[in-house]
């Protein structure tokens, strides 16, 4: 049991609004071991950003933990925030999606990695300085004792983004999770950046939790994949499995749906309608109404089961429910 | 910098130019400074002499010309109530007026910070809540009121503090106590707005990702971002106080500024002092304008100074 | 994040007035702070039908009588007398009359000329922007109270010349605010779309950027009238704004104070009247502010929800 | 928070040192005075905080009893005439300034040189204005010379401070004067306080109290907290309404009269039967006993301070009688005819009050009234100025010279600052009186005036005002008519 970093066990984030509940996260179950990469995948709203908000303890009003448990190396890190202080920012850390608006725009780049390291390694901030000049050129930046010194707004957002994989892994962590690290960077830069994160996770033996909507960037760096989809994993699998073969209507549709280069003439499907509303969620195939291969027999709850290597969550897993559309 | 400050001083003398023509304005041409400063008593001989030596004979533009070289040589005349120069009595009665901003304007400060940061952890819970609550109070209470109030209980009922005057450390308690009301509610209620809306932004998560407590975020990051917003605020706060609520309190209290002397050259016909205490207070302004905007862009590195 | 994209309208956010109160409702005192309020238009309006007497008779035999629940009051004067022997209510409820008017017009000036400055610095942009601004920061640091001693000592005090004063220290503000607005909104693609299809300036503002000022301007004059109320009651405290007969509230509590020590109602229930006025308008404008902010609107919601479930949790465990 | 607690610590050990200390100073005490003295230079101004302070410090030829009796002050008898326009003072021997100069001949010649010199343009020449200057006769004799004969020159002198002519040269008269009083200049704190210690040298002997502290608060709210917190041993001008409040208070009418300045030129007040009426109309009794409660009394038929030299004390003041008011009011067909009542608020013991309430009674005879009240610049524009006089006009009057000439030429004169009539006549009259020196007939004509000027109502004579003094538990003191605060006069106990 104890082979795994993290588990988390029928998470359930609830945010209260004026027009009622919504409920985020409707009873995620994942699990990540050492070393291991994992990918999140799904559209915004299916509440792959929450899962890695209630990870770090970052869900608050309106929002709250309404169920379920999650587990760092089999003890509760919900359970007390005060003892969670040492593994989180240090065992596991996380990076974000906008570089922009991630760092104090007022403290030096310096100063943020040297915090850190300070609060959790207990170096003086000498050491501490000098590690983050270290770090900095272990991230590829260039000029790292000029950059310690300088304010975010000095720097290019990549450059940003790099201060901020820096700061993640300073305290050598087991798990770094990145949440759509890449998307607001320049297409140029993304590669770079998702190289900088396949090297670490060499060099360190580092996991890593991938979120991100874009397939495209699964497939190079990531072992294992999960599909969120309103609330709930639908599937689960290695990055091969998912690839090749999707079981779950939904993640054969969010593969159709991207181009691969490597196919020719493949058609793309698009997946009609939107996600229902988290409000009053269906109990039922949360999907059913966007799934080409839905019938009668779908509106019954649906957990994720396994089903060949991985896990789906779907009463027709493993039919080719796009067949159709094409 | 220097270029900055050498703009800012320019702009300075735009300010002061601007308050000069509008005092002139006022007091020339919308009254008759003679009949106001001179006794009644005073013979027809007697005002003209003193339109004369005030130069009303002359025509417009050379009295503003001359209006304008008295301002520049810090040259207000005498004061009619002190038959002194209007300048000493304003150099004189200023430190104390400072003393009590200082006072007042310091303890806000100095308390404001704390509350509206523990309001701020938790909106909406019960210290927030007292602290909203106080705070609306203290924004409705006018000044007047609260010092009459003051007065009533510490030192009539309680006979803890002196009731005017100056002097003693005591002295100074309730004046500022006063005074400090009403920037303590302004400033407690834009830190913990500003600090609520500073702990929802995208780097405190970053920071609580580190693994920080709460106290340490909020000492070490958000504080110094609100500080921005904050040293605007009281730097408006200290030019409210310094160009308003003085004269309030120091009449209440009967502390002897340039509030309370204001009021009496102004009971006493004493435009000459007026228009010094007029002056003297639009140049502090710019001063303390210039001041505020040099030690925004120490603690903010991104404000260019333009 | 997640619940902006997954938020949808119900039911339960209605809409129209009939949710505005229930949503106020849900605010006590807010909704209290506008009952107030509305209580103190209808006193202004109403004030020769309401107060018992006229605020300026004299009675010197019934001077300095205590409230009515005090050992000699009487319910002739439900708020005692003061050191005239004028009633203590209806001189509020007069008083009501002076400061909201006051006030009112005040706003309504400082509002307009702000207005019309801001609007056209942030029209005009360019040189005429920096020159109108630039007017505005120099008036900004005019020494506020000092400046209107100066000009009561030469004109005269008057509630006129209180609102000339005050009008013409408290404009910038507005330029500010609406110069702003204009500014951004002008940068904004839908009006610049209509500049570009030809549309006149004065269409442009009258369609594309007056109705994006009114919610700001309507804030900032609700909280700007406290401002006066409470600079108006400063002033006439000081013995340089409302004049005797007229009544003020300030004027009440300066001419009170010498008899603080004996007849305490004379300073304390004008002082309270200014203090509940303040106080209702601050409560509600902020209600009005955070309404007016979807963002703030939820967020509030929200706390509300968090503390209900604090106070429940609590509750269940003692 | 800490620096406030440390500020809020020290505060209250100040206060606990200072009541700690206390007894060791115990005969000193701090009068709390309304306004602080422009200058203490005691020629130049008409200031009441000076003289307030000064009356300690200096000394006059001629003094007053308490009760308003003129005496021998630094003169050693009354002085005698010479002639018409020359009166002979002897002085007092072995009289000594603070600063060891003597006090004799020199110093009186140079005192008054001083104070009647053109180039100082001093305030004060409105009481001294018939001098026309003082010769030595011996060391210790001096002759005052008059313009023309001045029947009430030693009043006159009573207020004019003899200055020390060595230092009336070099030194600092305006910051740190020196006289020959009971007590020694100490200390001033510009806008705040001024101390002066007893004068141990004093001729009279060392005054009982060893110092004093003069503390300047403008508001009398303030003044009586600062009583009743027991900051103050004396404060000025209390109200009538605060005897029961505070531990001791004494009353002592004063030099002020107060009363309306009717305009005998104007549409509405020229007729007499107005006039008569607006005199008629008025309960004054009753404002007595609520306003002042009881410590003012009605003016005797004219605005002449009962206690001045000329004052017409057969006369009586007109009745209350509203019907008789509205009856000549009709009479005079002023029915529904406007009034405006001029005034000002805060320079006098509740002259708001006053002139609201009178106001009030106006408004009953059937005159449409008004009531102007003016920012005090404004206002003494309008009782002073040279624009139309207002219908009726409001003042406190006062009289320092204790002398019917005063209020004579100001009010009655037609050429007087704050007269309103213009009436040749009377105006001849009161000249004629201010050069007779024939006691008796002066009386005569100042009576006859004050008859004329009641019987056709140019005024309206209110009150003769009380001042009333609030004092600590401490305090023992009788205060005087002429409103001098002197400090040898009062006493601690212990």
């Amino acid at each position: 049991m104890n082979s795994f970093l993290l588990q988390i066990n029928n998470l359930e984030v609830n945010f209260d609004t004026r027009a009622g509940t919504v409920q985020a996260l409707r009873g995620v179950s994942l699990s990540i071991a050492p070393g291991e990469t994992l990918a999140i995948v799904g559209e915004s709203g299916s509440g792959k950003s929450v899962t890695a908000q209630a990870i770090m303890g970052l869900i608050d009003v309106p929002g709250r933990i309404s169920g379920g448990d999650i587990l760092w190396e089999g003890q509760p890190l919900t359970a007390a925030k005060v003892g969670a202080r040492h593994i989180l920012g240090k065992e596991v850390t996380m990076v974000f999606q906008n570089p922009m608006t991630s760092l104090n725009p007022l403290m030096t780049v310096g100063a943020q990695i040297s915090e850190v390291i300070e609060l959790h390694l207990g170096f003086s901030r000498q050491a501490a300085r000098k590690r983050a000049v270290e770090l900095l050129s272990l991230v590829g930046i260039s000029g790292p004792e000029r950059r310690l010194n300088q304010y975010p707004h000095e720097l290019s957002g990549g450059m940003r983004q790099r201060v901020m994989i820096a700061m993640g892994i300073a305290c050598e962590p087991k798990l770094l999770i990145a949440d759509e690290p890449t998307t607001a960077l320049d297409v140029t830069i993304q590669a770079q950046i998702l190289e900088l994160l396949a090297e670490l996770r060499e060099t360190i033996g580092l996991a890593i939790i991938l979120i991100t909507h874009d397939l495209g960037i699964v497939a190079g760096l990531c072992d294992r994949v999960a599909v969120m989809y309103a609330g709930q994993i639908v599937e689960t699998g290695s990055v091969y499995d998912i690839f090749e073969s999707p079981s779950h209507p939904y993640t054969q549709g969010l593969i159709r749906s991207t181009p691969q280069l490597d196919v020719k003439d493949e058609r793309l499907v698009s997946i009609s309608g939107t996600p229902p509303g988290l409000l009053d969620p269906p109990s039922g195939c949360a999907f059913l109404p966007r799934c080409p291969a839905g019938d009668g027999g779908c509106d019954k709850p649906q957990s994720l089961k396994a089903f060949g290597a991985g896990a789906v969550a779907c009463c027709k897993a493993g039919i080719d429910a796009w067949k159709e559309a094409v | 910098m220097l270029q900055f400050i050498l703009r800012r001083l320019f702009q300075g003398v735009l300010v002061v130019f601007g308050v000069s023509a509008t005092v002139f304005v006022v007091t020339r041409l919308a009254g008759d400074p003679v009949s106001l400063m001179l006794p009644l008593s005073a013979t027809e001989a007697q005002r003209i002499a003193f339109a004369q030596q005030i130069g009303l004979d002359q025509p417009i533009a050379a009295q503003f010309m001359r209006f304008l070289g008295d301002i520049v040589t810090l040259d207000f005349g005498n004061s009619l109530w002190q038959r002194r120069p209007a300048i000493d009595v304003v150099f004189e009665r200023l430190p104390n007026t400072m003393l009590l901003i200082a006072a007042g304007l310091g303890s806000a400060v100095i308390l404001s910070i704390p509350l509206g940061a523990i309001a701020a952890l938790r909106p909406g819970g019960l210290v927030d809540r007292l602290t909203m609550s106080i705070g609306l109070l203290g924004l409705a209470m006018p000044q007047f009121w609260i010092g009459l109030i003051a007065i009533l209980i510490f030192a009539v009922q309680l006979k803890w503090l002196p009731t005017s005057g100056m002097g003693t450390v005591a002295h100074i308690v309730l004046p500022a106590l006063t005074l400090s009301l009403t920037p303590l509610a302004r400033f407690t209620m834009m830190v913990r707005a500003a600090m609520i809306d500073e702990l929802n932004k995208q780097y405190v998560k970053t920071a609580r990702a580190k693994g920080l407590g709460l106290p340490r975020i909020l000492r070490v990051h958000t504080l110094r971002n609100i500080l921005v917003p904050f040293l605007s605020i009281s730097g408006w706060e200290l030019i409210s106080t310094l160009s308003g609520y003085t004269v309030v309190v120091e009449t209440v209290f009967a502390w002897p500024g340039l509030g309370l002397t204001a009021v009496q050259a102004i009971q006493r016909g004493d435009l000459f002092l007026m228009q010094a205490i007029v002056f003297v207070i639009a140049i502090l302004i710019v001063i303390i304008g210039i001041v505020l905007d040099i030690l925004s862009k120490a603690v903010d590195p991104r404000i260019e100074l333009n | 994040m997640a619940t902006s994209s997954t938020h949808v309208p119900s039911a339960a956010a209605a809409s129209g007035l009939r949710g505005a109160i229930a949503e106020l409702w849900q605010d006590k005192a807010a909704a209290v702070g506008l009952v107030i309020i509305l209580l103190l238009i209808l006193m202004a309006v109403f004030a020769p039908l309401i107060a018992p007497y006229d605020p300026a008779a004299q009675a010197i035999t019934a001077r300095l009588k205590p409230p009515v629940w005090m050992a000699r009051g009487t319910w002739d004067h439900l708020l005692g007398t003061d050191n005239l022997g004028r009633d203590v209510l209806s001189r509020i409820i007069w008083g009501a009359r002076a400061t909201l008017t006051i006030g009112a017009v005040t706003c309504l000036l400082a509002a307009t000329l702000g207005t019309l400055v801001g609007l056209w610095a942030g029209f005009a942009g360019g040189r005429t922007d920096t020159l109108l601004m630039r007017i505005v920061d120099i008036q900004v640091s005019f020494p506020g109270i000092f400046l209107i001693l100066l000009v009561v000592a030469m004109l005269g005090p008057g509630i006129w010349t209180l609102v000339a004063v005050l009008s013409m220290t408290n404009w910038m503000v507005y330029a500010r605010l609406i110069r702003g607005i204009v500014s951004s909104t002008r940068q904004t693609p839908y009006v610049e779309a209509a500049e570009l299809i030809g549309c006149k300036p004065g269409r442009v503002i009258f369609r594309h950027i007056l109705p994006n000022l009114v919610s700001p301007l309507l804030t900032l004059a609700i909280l700007e009238f406290t401002n006066i109320v409470l600079a108006e009651a400063a002033v006439s405290f000081l013995g340089f704004g409302v004049q005797p007969p007229a009544t003020s509230w300030g004027l009440d509590v300066a001419s009170g104070r010498d008899y603080l020590f004996i007849a305490w109602w004379l300073v304390t229930f004008p002082g309270l009247t200014i203090v509940a006025t303040v106080l209702s308008i601050n409560l509600f404008a902020n209600w009005l502010r955070v309404t007016a902010d979807p963002e703030e609107r939820e967020r509030r919601f929200a706390r509300a929800e968090a503390a209900k479930r604090r106070r429940r949790t609590r509750g269940a465990n003692a | 928070m800490t620096t406030k607690l440390l500020a809020q610590a020290v505060g209250l050990a100040t206060i606990f040192a200072c009541t700690t200390v206390a007894p060791a100073w115990a005969q000193s005490i701090t009068i709390a005075i309304g306004s602080e003295p422009s200058t203490l230079d005691p020629q130049l101004r008409d200031d009441g905080g000076e003289r307030q302070v000064n009356d300690n410090i200096y000394e006059t030829l001629m003094a007053r009893t308490p009760t308003g009796e003129l005496v021998p002050g630094l003169a050693a008898a009354v002085p005698t005439q010479v002639d018409a326009t020359t009166w002979q003072f002897k002085l007092r021997e072995g009289v000594k300034f603070h600063n060891g100069e003597p006090f004799n001949a020199d110093a009186v010649v140079a005192s008054v040189t001083r104070v009647i010199d053109p180039a100082n343009n001093s305030e004060q020449m409105a009481y001294y204005g018939t001098i026309k200057g003082a010769e030595k006769v011996d060391d210790l004799t001096v002759n005052l010379v008059t313009n023309g004969p001045d029947p009430i020159l030693p009043s006159r002198l009573y207020w004019m401070k003899m200055i020390a002519p060595g230092y009336s040269k070099d030194g600092d008269l305006a910051g740190a004067p020196v006289g020959t009083g009971p007590y020694k200049f100490e200390s001033w704190n510009r806008g705040t306080d001024l101390t002066l210690v007893a004068n141990s040298d004093y001729w009279r002997g060392e005054p009982e109290i060893d110092g004093v502290t003069y503390r300047f608060v403008t508001e009398p709210g303030t003044r009586l907290s600062g009583l009743l917190s027991g900051e103050f041993d004396v404060i000025t001008n209390l109200l009538p309404e605060f005897t029961e409040s505070v531990p001791k208070f004494a009353a002592v009418r004063s030099l002020e009269t107060s009363v309306f300045v009717l305009g005998t030129d104007n549409e509405v007040t020229k007729d007499p039967k107005v006039r008569q009426a607006l005199n008629l109309a008025i309960d004054r009794q009753s404002m007595v006993e609520s306003l002042f409660m009881g410590y003012a009394s009605v003016a005797k038929g004219s605005h002449i301070n009962p206690a001045a030299v000329g004052f017409n004390e057969k006369l009586e003041p007109y009745p209350y009688d509203i019907e008789k008011a509205k009856a000549l009011i009709k009479e005079a067909g002023a029915e529904g005819k406007p009034l405006v009542v001029v005034g000002e608020s805060g320079r006098w013991l509740k002259d708001r009050e006053q002139i609201e309430a009178v106001a009030g009674y106006w408004a009953e005879t059937g005159l449409q009234v008004t009531t102007d009240i003016q920012e005090f610049s404004q206002y003494l524009e309008s009782l002073m100025g040279d624009g139309p006089r207002p219908d009726s006009i409001f003042i406190a009057n006062s009289n320092e010279l204790l002398d019917a000439d005063r209020e004579m030429s100001f009010i009655y004169h037609k050429d007087g600052a704050a007269a309103s009539n213009s009436d040749a006549e009377m105006a001849a009259m009161i000249e004629a009186a201010r050069t007779e020196t024939d006691a008796a007939k002066r009386k005569s004509i100042y009576d006859q005036i004050q008859q004329k000027g009641h019987e056709l109502s140019y005024t309206v004579p209110l009150f003769n005002l009380q001042d009333i003094y609030g004092l600590s538990e401490r305090m023992e003191w009788q205060p005087r008519v002429d409103a001098k605060m002197i400090v040898s006069e009062m006493k601690v106990a212990e």
